[in-house]
């Protein structure tokens, strides 16, 4: 779920611009010194972006018919690890904004927080834990387990940050923040959870076959 | 020759009236184009790069939809719903040019099974299917490769048993023949051979008019709509036709004539359609 | 393959430079953002649309297409401005989730944000729309971006049509075979497609390695992009435009 | 015909001496191949899939490394160092079949730009370079489009581009005419031959043995090793030698062969290379 462009009023725009900035900075640094050691991962990298893009915008059928695969970083978080992501992800959210319109410009900031910082980091987290606690199952089981959740979570961890986003930009008259969270997480839920249920399953499918190949 | 797609005699299993089609803004690839396949028959689809044949191949298969006219499935109008299609889908089967279009599961018996399973058929009969497929090009022995391991022209048949699995009424390929080597050439013209002969009615666009020539009933020349159509030594022997479609003229015909001229050959008898047979024509003669 | 970017190959500002683009929309889109939403924002927009179907010789049909899932989303997101939840009198008790109720100063500040975000919005698109990325992305270094990173994104924007041929290709070779006729297939579908093209992308990233390497790749994409000039009167034109809608909006505000 | 690669009566500005290849662990595609390419001459490089063509240019263009022989430079070894190495690329280029393996840039002249560059030729030469190439492939109209909205056949010419601005002398083309239309490879022909003018070497692989023969001075059949070398009316009408290297055989020579017996051709006349000689032969007879 991406924040249009001009929905924030600037001062949220560019708090979330400068939280996010340590972090894809990271990103960047860590991808520069995997090419500068590895000139072979140049392409691959490029590559990886590519696919990263394409990924998130191919349609998925949803309840208005279909939409587009609202984040994939799940997938992206498992294969590349979060550092990379909040690079590529970057990247990724720059041509959505150029070449879709999903997305702004100014809201790239709050955007990158939500799909390439935390949806990652919550992906990769959730993965580790999942692995841990399905030790004893088989491992068919365990993986699917956990990339279920894993890309499930991530994106519903990244609709929970844009409501969250959302209401502090524009508290509630009454119930401040938490009303107003409440009132677009409530507003989006309607098309965000069962997206995140039927990304879940597609990444399963993907790291099955992935797995197999 | 009139444009307009002569009607075949057979019943037309397949056909396509007054179709009109453009890509986003661009300016159409045509309009007004009427074609017909006979129930049976191989019908050759020529014509330059850009001139459309892609396209075509792509309406009657009801992977794109016309602007206007429509598509016509053993004489009835294919409505454009959801339903429509799909049902369109399931008689009339489109193979690309490119085979890695159309593979994307880890195995070949995998990558066979997923027409016949999404046709929503019960796992027995979609194994038959597809045991009878690999069996129908050759191909059983790498039921269990995964499919990127495989040669252009292996992958270039699994895609062929994957659309066989779904028993079409047409088969409609797209430059069947690109990429191969002559030797995968001719063991795909057999066993196209082999289909024609079950009853499979068959559409091939190709660049090769010598392939044209030899292999097809009748031969369909667009470039931005129809600029002939009717049997393959008609249409394919007209030089004048070729050239204006941008495409070189057939060897045989060109030797058919000069060897009668020369009397090698009787007035009456069709032109040679492979070099062996002009060789053939003079071991005989000896 | 991509309709906005299409389109910004056959504009015809696009050999104007970058950074004069820049600064008209960017101006603009900074007026949208910090004037007063009425009648900034409407100002704003409405010289955005002067100049792209004016000047700039934008497709209407083509930049309302590329406009309404974003202006849905701005629409969506501000009806929750309508109403607010907290029964009245709670609001000092702290965040008491209470009943729904019509917010009554919601209605004016719903438009205010649609206002601006639609004026904003139309900006952004309007860059696009003019300045093929090809033309601007070996240019970002100039604005202090490492020359790797830009590399890397010149690199992922090539590569992106590619991949995103290779996805049409195979869902178009899916749909053909009925893979997206039940819900249950596409789901299917849309996963083997995802691994598909990962393996693809793999795989193509070799080849481009060997294919470059032959033309004497040895880890650096380096490429001659041709200057193109900025003249600085342009420069200021593009900058003024910004400055007379700030001034018109300013000025109504004394007046009105 | 020996195999072995006849030397050429020319001095070879190409060699291979020796060469055994093969991938990972797999069987060895070719071993103790000789192959010579003198200065000046077109090669034609034919062979069924899987035979090994690809793979010889690439051991040619050093974008393989032999596992036993040696590449040889106007007669001198190329030491398999990264400087040896870095010497053939500047002299030899290859440009691949799928023309999207070699660009990597959205900006056609950019992309163009990138082989003078790591040259190290300084950016005025690189620019009149980048120019020079683009004129000479007819695509100075396309410098400013974007690399991903052109044509098959256009990304064919770009790579074409950015490989002659390197002004290699010696030009290596993997199936060149591979999918494009009867057009485009006529465009194409017109295009090399004008290269062969001004004095590039060209080194041509092919499945097509009727262009091999209407184009190339030599060609070397390959399957697994050399199965014959010598002038393409040798080669190419050795009907035995291209069943072997599971080839079709060409028109020209079988229909020469017919023509000469009828006596519409003398019996010292070369054989006709296009179905257009054919009937001028006729028109020219009456």
């Amino acid at each position: 779920m991406h924040i249009a462009e001009g929905f924030l009023p600037p001062v949220h725009a560019v708090a979330w611009t400068a939280v996010s900035a340590p972090f894809v900075i990271h990103g960047v640094r860590s991808l520069t010194t995997t090419i500068r050691t590895n000139p072979e991962s140049k392409l691959l990298l490029g590559a990886a972006g590519a696919f990263c893009f394409v990924l998130s915008a191919l349609k998925i059928p949803s309840v208005s018919g279909s939409s587009s695969h609202p984040t994939g970083t799940g997938l992206g978080a498992v294969l590349f690890r979060p550092p990379v992501m909040a690079a590529l992800g970057t990247i990724t959210l720059l041509f959505q904004a150029l070449l879709l319109a999903h997305g702004g410009l100014t809201t790239l900031g709050a955007n990158v927080f939500s799909l390439a910082i935390v949806g990652p980091w919550v992906a990769y987290g959730v993965y580790r834990l999942v692995r841990g606690l399905t030790r004893a199952l088989p491992e068919h089981t365990s993986l699917g387990l956990a990339v279920f959740f894993a890309a499930s979570l991530a994106s519903l961890g990244t609709y929970s940050v844009t409501s969250l986003q959302l209401a502090l930009a524009f508290p509630d008259a009454q119930s401040g923040v938490l009303g107003s969270f409440v009132k677009f997480g409530a507003i989006f839920s309607v098309t965000q959870i069962p997206l995140a249920i039927i990304e879940g399953l597609v990444t399963v499918i993907i790291v099955r076959l992935l797995i197999k190949a | 020759m009139s444009p307009g797609g002569a009607p075949a005699t057979a019943p037309a299993v397949l056909a396509g009236r007054d179709l009109a089609f453009a890509y986003d803004d661009a300016d159409p690839v045509f309009t007004g184009l009427n074609v017909a396949v006979a129930a049976g028959e191989v019908l050759a689809v020529l014509g330059p790069n850009g001139g459309g044949k892609t396209t075509l191949l792509r309406l009657l298969a009801g992977s794109l939809r016309p602007r206007s006219g429509e598509i016509l499935l053993d004489g009835a109008g294919v409505p454009q719903s959801r339903r429509g299609i799909g049902g369109l889908r399931r008689r009339v089967q489109l193979v690309f040019q490119d085979p890695d279009d159309q593979l994307f599961s880890a195995s070949v018996r995998q990558d066979v099974s997923f027409g016949p399973l999404n046709q929503g058929l019960d796992t027995d009969t979609v194994r038959e299917r597809v045991d009878w497929a690999l069996d129908a090009l050759d191909i059983t022995g790498l039921a269990g490769q995964p499919t990127h391991l495989l040669s252009y022209g292996q992958r270039k048949r699994v895609v062929l048993a994957g659309a066989l699995a779904m028993r079409p009424s047409v088969l409609i390929l797209d430059e069947p023949t690109a990429g191969l080597d002559p030797a995968g050439v001719e063991s795909l013209l057999a066993t196209l051979e082999g289909l024609r002969a079950s009853g499979t009615t068959l559409v091939v666009s190709t660049h090769e008019v010598d392939l044209a020539y030899r292999w097809a009933d009748r031969a369909l020349v667009i470039d931005h709509g129809v600029l002939g159509v009717g049997p393959v030594r008609q249409v394919l022997g007209d030089t004048a036709l070729l050239s204006a479609a941008r495409l070189r003229p057939a060897w045989g015909p060109a030797v058919g004539r000069a060897l009668r001229t020369s009397g090698l050959l009787p007035d009456d008898a069709p032109d040679p359609r492979t070099p062996e047979e002009v060789a053939a024509l003079l071991d005989s003669d000896r | 393959m991509l309709a906005i970017d299409a389109a910004a190959y056959k504009s015809p500002w696009r050999d104007v430079h970058p950074a004069v683009k820049g600064t008209l929309f960017g101006g603009l889109l900074l007026c949208a953002l910090a004037l007063p939403a009425w009648p900034g924002a409407a100002i704003t927009a409405v010289t955005a649309l002067v100049v792209a179907f004016g000047p700039a010789g934008v497709e209407p049909r083509a930049f309302a297409r590329a406009a309404w899932a974003p202006l849905l989303f701005i629409l969506t997101g501000s009806v929750t401005l309508l109403f607010s939840v907290g029964a009245p009198g709670d609001a000092a008790a702290g965040p008491a989730l209470g009943p729904v109720a019509w917010d009554p100063d919601g209605l004016a500040r719903a438009a205010e944000i649609v206002g601006r975000a639609t004026a904003a919005l139309l900006c952004q698109l309007l860059f696009a729309f003019t300045t093929p990325l090809a033309d601007l992305l070996p240019r970002l270094t100039r604005i202090g971006l490492p020359a790797a990173l830009v590399e890397m994104v010149a690199l992922i924007y090539r590569m992106l049509f590619v991949t995103l041929d290779t996805a049409r290709r195979i869902g178009t070779g899916q749909a053909g075979r009925l893979g997206y006729a039940t819900r249950r297939a596409w789901i299917r579908s849309v996963g083997s497609l995802g691994a598909a093209l990962f393996i693809r992308s793999y795989d193509r990233a070799q080849r481009m390695q060997r294919g470059l390497e032959c033309r004497g790749y040895t880890g650096e994409l380096t490429v001659l992009v041709d200057a193109l000039p900025l003249r600085p009167q342009a420069l200021l034109a593009a900058a003024a435009v910004p400055l007379l809608v700030a001034a018109a909006t300013i000025g109504s505000g004394v007046w009105l």
